[in-house]
């Protein structure tokens, strides 16, 4: 019951900061300057005034600004996330198309960084002083500094083009005509190479907070308690002192979960991912107002929904926030 | 006069992707004549860039649309690379003696993609949905008195007074045919059927997977016996430069429309085995570079200074670096390609001290230059660095402005700029792609495509004005050197570069580029070798 | 019965370099035997702690064995692999450690980290550990057991969680317990109730204890033998009847000197009739959470709470942790805001005071805090952490600073204390600018809030010495907060004893010490540690430092 | 021990030191080691280093020589690094210790407005204000700090939370210092300490970012940053691979340092904070 009015409060506190970032980005975004029309009349190189007052007056954006935020603000609250000027369909349907490939991307990206990342992290901090978990530091600082689309460029030219290991772009084979096991293989295949370098340098974020989190528990005094109990040093690390490390890590991972849809459109942009981090891009630089809010809109929700489910785990994993709820 | 192509021009500057061979022809050709026979199946990958916003081609005429939209949608005629008029939907034309009735004899066999037969009247209803939807098409049609059907394989214009350049208005792009059936009496914008566009060309709209690929197969009704040879087109959508370069590397593409690479990896793609360059198929469009000066402020109304801007220029480097050599450097505001171009107009030579002294002489105070690049890619940062060096090595002091592509629309339009690259298409006549520049008549607030630059020359607008009407070609030819001679002496802004448009494809792709459109006039003859 | 079960020879442990001094201990030499309790007592850096963690392989990093033997049931514990050490600790030797609030792993079930202990030694079947961890409980007299045994470590009080570290430390029945300042966090009555449970274990089941304490009141308590350290050497070894009643070692008499006694200082004069603060009805309620879809929870911190202090009295406020008493003094300065109440100093009622008055007079109470650590700032020069409260009130700095100076020498520190930052002094030195500050404004009342309790016993001492000069040099009035009834005695004239926010009694010291009226005053003061012993006079002098 | 002599017992913190010095040095003696314009097409383009003597790095798809522009680039790159680190910090600290310090409603709002900005992807916001702003130095910076305060404030606040009920803090509050002496005096100095450790560590985050945005095309095109060297190298990465790989080094190279040193800081500030608690 407590539980349930607290994830009402929670979502009555993210419906408002995702209006106000509506409003924000609306503003934001009408500050550029061009229009969608003039990007369009652009394309199609016309030079008639009347042409571009007429797809001025389809998309609407002759009226005043507020009445414009109005119009955009109450579709919202029915669930109208308008329609793309440019690609003539509804936003909904455009973002619904495009959001899986976003999902999969940076959802592998999430599991392989966080994952690999805690492992690493715990390597090195059982191996902290010596020169295997040195290494292992090493390693994460050197993808931690390492730029992200210069891994990708590099892995790019690696693996698909000189080793011919791997696909270079896209979400699958096209033209292929996969279905069932044959496609999820070759989705998974496409995968590899942009959920590696999204995830890399979280891996690395993940890498250096799991062994500063563990050598910080490993001071506290329930590990002392636990030495003396005579428990061995392996159960030590898994259930003492990696459990409590994991604390931060998970606050952490859901931060981060929400930022990786904004670091994918990097990624997606090298391979051709067909993700609603490219669709942002291409709809700012056509001025794609309702397309352009729609994506910051579901980003921003993806964010929300990852910090809730972070919140939802972190009760899971502390007794103590358990307690207090 | 406009040409309806006119608007597709422009449309190349979002990245350009038609091609088009100012002279120098490509270094391996892609068309017939190599004695292979053509077979039918098989698929083609072409990359496409940007996503197509649309594949309507009648409501939408950027390039990725007319790239796609011209397998789809046909026109009554094609062009060939020498721009002579070839059959399309029309099987045969005339022209009356009196240069006022224009008779089509169209095909009697033709079915739109869902079956219902294509008839006169839609010719008819295609060029009111098009003057309806687009200011290019109102203009040409203008021109046009009353239209008749006398059966149902015949279409017949009547002008109100001759117009030579009319028999050039059935492109594709400009004036392709629209299902009467389907759109009689609907709000053109919102109909349904512009999801799933249905036309009478070779292909059929089949897939479009958002964010990937948009699939067209054969048309298996075509109404010209065998074409086309080809069984699916795959376009591939890829945002980034480098990875489709690496995609037509591992054999994943096999045809990259000019633009899909950048100019540096044309000669390593060209030079892989068993690939193919060309640099014909945009004959109809001629792309033109130059650069905006703007002639209503500061140091750039000096005459002086514009000259001294030419001066400064190192338009060999750009070409050789930027261009792969392929380009060609225009001594004047004609292209070389057209025929009234003026073969006495000597290029200003790359000569610093020259600019130098032309600034000193004007009394250049080394105010600040703002320079506009083209939003559009490497090659045209790169050379817009190239410039702005150019011009500091001269003396004048430059700050970039950087902008995406609404923003330089946004400042273009506006006159809110120093000195500004674009590019502009010349097409087939001065008429129709250089007087607009200049005129000063097509001064107006609001479009990146007019006399943007704010020159104003009297003597310059009537040349422009007689030559356009005038029938006698040497007359005619006398008018277009003058006013040559004249810009090229006020310099009312730079001009850069004749710009090559290369294509790459696998030479197994036979048949590619077949008009002057290239690959924006469709696969229609194309085959493959293997056919698998 | 006594066989000797722990023998430590010759032991040295070595310091990292750069450190004050080579060892952490030099030259240990003691036995203990099964059945006993030995009481290893010292001051804070006397290294008493060491030689049980070098025993359990708990040194600290940097620390090093550098000589001797631990021979535990004739092993050598410091040489012994790792692998048998383990099989030793837990099952053959138990520890309990200070903090018991964090001794306990929070995210794990007590039952899981009692049946833990079996499991490391790989005992007993599932079902049986649950059974021996309930019976643990009950042993320790955890109420509800079964209940304890589900529960999460933060659902259980500071003493409860000490009775888990407890059961959990007996769990395989160890020959030796070692517990390393098991009740220092704990309230005075909880001390006593656990001293008596460990005794109580430790008779039933004949093991040998190890008990490591500053406090010669629990050395008192529950001592067979006593081993006194100093600086990492032992100085005095001996029965707990030998080193109590009759200490040869002069530091040791000094420690045992310096316990302040449970007798009721010598009665003062009456003080002034006329009261300098006089408090009526204040009550204070902490509310948190809330918000839209919180449940707010309450603690009432303080109620009715009613009391005056004369000029120039000192009185004490004594209580257990969560009685309020802080609060108290916190309502009284100014840094909590009661929610209603009268604090009346010289008939001026602060609360309705504000701005610049309210200003004028707060500055006339001034308090000192209980963490010298933590009571200055460590960026801040000691001078101008003194000064800093007349600057703010307008005095020109340099002046300020001069009388900072004075306050220092003042306080028994030297004038060139000024230029150094706090982390250059020693505890008590930091206590004593503490007071200089709170002395800086002029104030007429000082409140100090368990001014002495972080100290070590002969620096509590001096403390206490130099505040009472001070309150009679300077005619100042003193509320002082403990919870340490002995520290009350010796300065206090009158006592305020409360419970749960409210007074329960109030009184001369002489009287609540002699004849408590309160139930809860007389379990307060039967809960104090070597209570049974007479009391030394005080006699010590405050020493310059 | 000073702080300096803890530091420097970490290795990896003086590796850092190292490589930052030189960059540094490289940034500062740029006008001098390369007078001329980073800019100016000087030799045959795509020479690969050390083939032709005077230009050890080569000289890129304009002929441009890659020592110049790596030099230049240093300076941009550490420039817009610091800028938009203090830019955040002077938008987060004041945040975080008005939010930390008065906590209750004032703490609400701020926070509300600090998760506001959380919720936001950054990359994306920082792809969006450039681009709407168009591309400058200027606008990169803002940018940058715009989406890089919330951790600043966060951190601040949690540090004037726990700092706040400090009792040198109460003491102040006693002698009758005011808020803006409390919050500047008393509690700032002392949250400092990891303020110092994420500044290093943003810095290194700025230069990621700003060499991303000019990857993406949105960098200041009058000034040579390696990240717009890298993006300029993209396109001829098969022709000139080392095009891209030294600036990508001198990137690598940058964060890794202030990342050492970032470490060594919070090695050497945060004991002597533990100590003293």
């Amino acid at each position: 019951m407590l539980y349930l009015s607290l994830i009402a409060g929670r979502l009555g506190k993210a419906v408002l900061v995702l209006l106000a970032i509506l409003v924000f980005n609306f503003f934001l975004i009408h500050a550029a300057p061009g229009d969608p029309a003039l990007v369009m009349a652009g394309e199609a190189g016309s030079t008639d005034a009347e042409f571009i007052a007429d797809l001025r007056e389809r998309f609407g954006l002759d009226q005043p600004l507020p009445v414009q935020l109005w119009h955009y603000i109450s579709g919202v609250l029915t669930l109208d996330f308008g329609y793309s000027y440019r690609q003539q369909m509804p936003v909904l349907d455009l973002i619904l198309d495009r959001l899986p490939a976003t999902l999969l991307l940076t959802g592998a990206a999430f599991i392989i960084s966080l994952s690999l990342g805690v492992l690493a992290g715990a390597l090195a901090a059982m191996r902290a002083g010596k020169p295997s978990g040195s290494l292992i530091m090493g390693l994460a600082l050197l993808f931690y500094a390492t730029p992200l689309y210069w891994v990708a460029m590099m892995s790019v030219l690696l693996f698909s083009v000189w080793l011919e290991w791997l696909p270079a772009y896209g979400f699958s084979t096209v033209g292929a005509n996969y279905t069932g096991l044959a496609h999820v293989g070759d989705v998974a295949l496409h995968l590899i190479l942009p959920a590696l370098t999204l995830g890399l340098f979280f891996m690395a974020i993940y890498t250096r907070m799991t062994r500063t989190s563990m050598l910080s528990v490993a001071q506290q005094d329930f590990v002392r308690t636990a030495r003396a109990k005579g428990v061995a040093p392996g159960v030590i690390q898994r259930r003492h002192i990696l459990r409590n490390a994991l604390l931060p890590i998970i606050t952490l991972a859901g931060l981060q979960a929400g930022q990786m849809v904004g670091g994918a459109v990097l990624t997606e942009t090298v391979f051709a991912w067909p993700g609603i981090g490219r669709l942002m891009y291409d709809a700012l630089m056509q001025r794609d107002y309702n397309l352009l809010l729609g994506v910051f809109f579901f980003s921003a929700l993806l964010v929300i929904v990852f910090n809730m489910i972070t919140d939802v785990i972190y009760r899971l994993a502390d007794p103590r926030i358990r307690g207090a709820a | 006069m406009k040409n309806p192509i006119a608007s597709l021009g422009l449309g190349g500057l979002l990245l350009t992707l038609l091609s088009l061979s100012p002279g120098a022809s490509g270094s391996s050709a892609s068309s017939d004549g190599d004695g292979a026979q053509p077979h039918s199946g098989g698929e083609v990958n072409i990359a496409i860039q940007p996503e197509p916003p649309s594949l309507m081609l009648p409501l939408v005429q950027n390039n990725p649309v007319q790239l796609i939209g011209g397998n789809i949608f046909e026109s009554l005629l094609r062009y060939s690379t020498d721009l002579e008029p070839m059959p399309q939907l029309a099987k045969s034309w005339e022209i009356g003696d009196d240069g006022l009735t224009y008779t089509f004899h169209l095909y009697d066999n033709v079915v739109w993609h869902d079956g219902e037969p294509f008839s006169a009247e839609d010719v008819v209803f295609s060029v009111g949905f098009m003057t309806e939807v687009e200011p290019q098409a109102r203009e040409t049609m203008s021109h046009v008195e009353r239209i008749e059907t006398p059966d149902a394989n015949t279409v017949v214009f009547h002008l109100k007074q001759p117009y030579p350049a009319f028999i050039m208005a059935f492109e594709v792009g400009s004036m392709p045919m629209v299902p009467k059936h389907i759109y009689e009496g609907t709000d053109y914008h919102n109909n349904p059927a512009n999801a799933h566009p249905i036309g009478t060309g070779p292909f059929e709209f089949e897939r479009w997977d958002r964010g990937s690929v948009i699939v067209l197969s054969k048309n298996e009704d075509y109404y010209q016996e065998g074409l086309p040879y080809l069984d699916t087109l795959y376009w591939h959508v890829i945002p980034d430069a480098a990875s489709r370069a690496a995609a037509y590397e591992n054999g994943t593409l096999d045809v990259l429309p000019a633009g899909s690479v950048e100019n540096f990896d044309l000669e390593r793609l060209a030079d892989l085995p068993g690939s193919c360059i060309t640099n014909q198929g945009s004959e109809m469009f001629n792309p033109f570079a130059m650069l905006w000066l703007n002639n209503r402020e500061g140091p750039m109304s000096d005459v002086r200074f514009r000259k001294a801007v030419m001066y400064a220029l190192d338009r060999q480097f750009a070409n050789d670096v930027l261009w792969n050599g392929l380009g060609r450097i225009p001594a004047g505001p004609f292209s070389s390609k057209l025929p009234e171009h003026d073969d006495s107009i000597e290029a200003y030579p790359h000569d610093p001290e020259q600019a130098r002294a032309l600034l000193d002489e004007m009394g250049y105070n080394g105010e600040q230059i703002r320079l506009l690049p083209l939003p559009y890619g490497e090659t045209w940062a790169r050379w817009s660095e190239a410039v702005r060096q150019n011009l500091e090595d001269a003396g004048i002091n430059v700050t970039t402005e950087a902008t995406d592509v609404a923003g330089w629309n946004q400042a273009i339009s506006q006159w809110d700029y120093d000195i500004a690259f674009t590019y502009l298409y010349q097409y087939s006549d001065p008429s129709i792609g250089i007087s607009r520049t200049y005129n000063s008549d097509n001064i107006a607030r609001g479009s990146p495509w007019n006399n943007v630059e704010g020159y104003r020359n009297e003597r310059v607008d009537e040349l422009f004005a007689a030559a356009a009407v005038e029938a006698d070609p040497e007359a005619r030819q006398q008018l277009y050197s003058e006013v040559q001679q004249i810009l090229h002496e006020e310099v009312p802004l730079a001009w850069l570069l004749e710009m090559p448009q290369p294509v790459i494809h696998g030479c197994d792709v036979h048949n590619l580029i077949t008009t002057g459109i290239g690959i924006s006039d469709g696969f229609k003859n194309a085959w493959i070798e293997s056919g698998d | 019965m006594s066989e000797t079960l722990l023998h430590i020879e010759r032991l040295a442990l070595s310091l990292p370099e750069g450190g004050e001094r080579l060892y952490a201990v030099e030259n240990i030499d003691y036995h203990l035997d099964s059945g006993e309790i030995l009481c290893v007592v010292g001051e804070s850096g006397s290294g008493k702690s060491m030689t049980a963690n070098a025993i359990m392989r708990l040194l600290p990093r940097g620390v090093n064995v550098a000589q001797g033997r631990a021979l535990f049931a004739g092993r050598d514990l410091l040489r012994m692999s790792e692998e048998e050490h383990r099989a030793l600790r837990g099952r053959h030797i138990g520890m309990i450690f200070q903090e018991p609030m964090t001794a306990l792993n929070p995210l794990l079930r007590i039952g899981d980290q009692l049946a833990e202990v079996f499991e490391a030694h790989g005992l007993l079947s599932t079902g049986e550990r649950r059974q021996r961890s309930l019976a643990l409980l009950e042993e320790v007299r955890l109420p509800d057991p079964a209940a304890a045994l589900r529960a999460y470590p933060f659902e259980l009080s500071g003493g409860q969680r000490q009775r888990v570290m407890i059961a959990m430390a007996l769990a395989l029945e160890p020959q030796l317990l070692v517990a390393d300042e098991p009740t220092t966090a704990l309230d005075v009555t909880t001390q006593a109730q656990i001293l008596g449970l460990i005794r109580d274990l430790q008779k039933r089941r004949g093991m040998a204890v190890m008990l490591i304490t500053h406090d010669f009141g629990v050395v008192a308590e529950v001592a067979d033998r006593v081993c006194v350290m100093r600086e990492g050497r032992i100085v005095e070894m001996g029965t707990a009847a030998e080193v109590l009643d009759n200490p040869r070692d002069a530091y040791t008499r000094a420690l045992i000197e310096a316990i302040p006694g449970d007798a009721v200082a010598p009665p003062r004069e009456v003080a002034d009739s006329v009261p300098l603060l006089s408090v009526t009805g204040l009550d204070k309620v902490y509310r948190t959470g809330g918000g839209w879809f919180k449940e707010k929870r309450e603690v009432v911190a303080l109620e009715g709470i009613a009391f005056s202090l004369g000029r120039g009295e000192t009185i004490g406020v004594v209580g257990e942790s969560g009685s309020g008493k802080s609060t108290l003094g916190r309502c009284l300065v100014g840094l909590n805001r009661p929610d209603s109440g009268e604090i009346r100093l010289d008939d001026v009622d602060l609360r309705a005071l504000a701005g610049r008055e309210l200003r004028e007079h707060r500055r006339r109470i001034q308090m000192i805090f209980q963490d010298p650590y933590a009571s200055l700032n460590p960026r801040t020069r000691v001078g101008m952490a003194i000064a800093q409260g007349p600057i703010a009130n307008g005095v020109p700095r340099a002046q300020a600073l001069a009388r900072a100076r004075e306050l220092l020498a003042t306080v028994g520190l030297e004038g060139s204390a000024a230029e150094r930052f706090p982390h250059e002094f020693s505890g008590g030195q930091r206590q004593r600018i503490g007071i200089a500050r709170a002395l800086a404004l002029d104030p007429e009342l000082i409140i100090a809030d368990e001014a002495v309790s972080a100290l070590d016993v002969s620096i509590q001492a001096q403390i206490l010495a130099l505040l009472d000069r001070l309150k009679k040099e300077l005619s100042l009035s003193l509320l002082f907060i403990t919870h340490d009834l002995r520290v009350a005695a010796q300065i206090c004239d009158r006592l305020i004893v409360m419970q749960k926010g409210q007074i329960v009694e109030q009184g001369s010291a002489e009287q609540v010490f002699n004849s408590p009226q309160h139930a809860y005053t007389r379990e307060l003061l039967a809960a104090i540690p070597g209570r049974r012993r007479p009391a030394a006079t005080p006699v010590v002098e405050e020493d310059q430092p | 021990m000073s702080f300096w002599h803890r530091f420097a017992r970490n290795r990896g913190a003086l590796l850092g030191v190292f490589i930052l010095t030189f960059f540094i040095l490289l940034a500062l003696l740029a006008p001098f080691l390369y007078p001329d314009s980073p800019w100016r097409m000087v030799q045959r383009p795509f020479l690969a280093p050390g083939e032709v003597e005077g230009f050890p790095l080569g000289t890129d798809a304009m002929g441009r020589d890659v020592a110049a522009g790596l030099a230049h680039g240093a300076w941009v790159s550490l420039l817009v690094g610091l800028i938009s680190t203090l830019a955040a910090m002077l938008i987060g600290v004041p945040l975080g210790a008005l939010a930390g310090y008065f906590g209750g409603r004032v703490d609400d709002v701020l926070m509300r407005f600090t998760e506001f900005f959380q919720t936001i992807p950054n990359f994306a916001l920082a792809i969006v204000l450039v681009a709407i702003l168009q591309p400058s130095i200027t606008t990169i910076i803002l940018a940058i700090a715009i989406v890089s305060w919330p951790p600043v404030a966060r951190l601040v606040r949690g540090e004037f939370l726990s700092l706040k009920q400090r009792e040198y803090v109460e003491a102040a509050r006693l002698v009758g210092q005011g808020h803006v002496a409390i919050i500047v005096r008393q509690i700032l100095p002392n949250a400092l300490s990891p303020v110092i450790v994420l500044a290093s560590l943003m810095i290194a985050t700025a230069i990621l970012l700003e060499s991303a945005l000019s990857f993406m095309g949105l960098g200041d095109p009058d000034l040579m940053s390696w990240g717009y060297m890298i993006g300029a190298a993209r396109t001829v990465m098969r022709q000139a691979w080392w095009l891209s790989v030294i600036p990508g080094v001198a990137i690598l190279l940058t964060v890794l340092a202030l990342n050492l040193v970032g470490d060594g800081l919070d090695d050497a500030l945060n004991p002597q904070l533990a100590r003293q608690r």
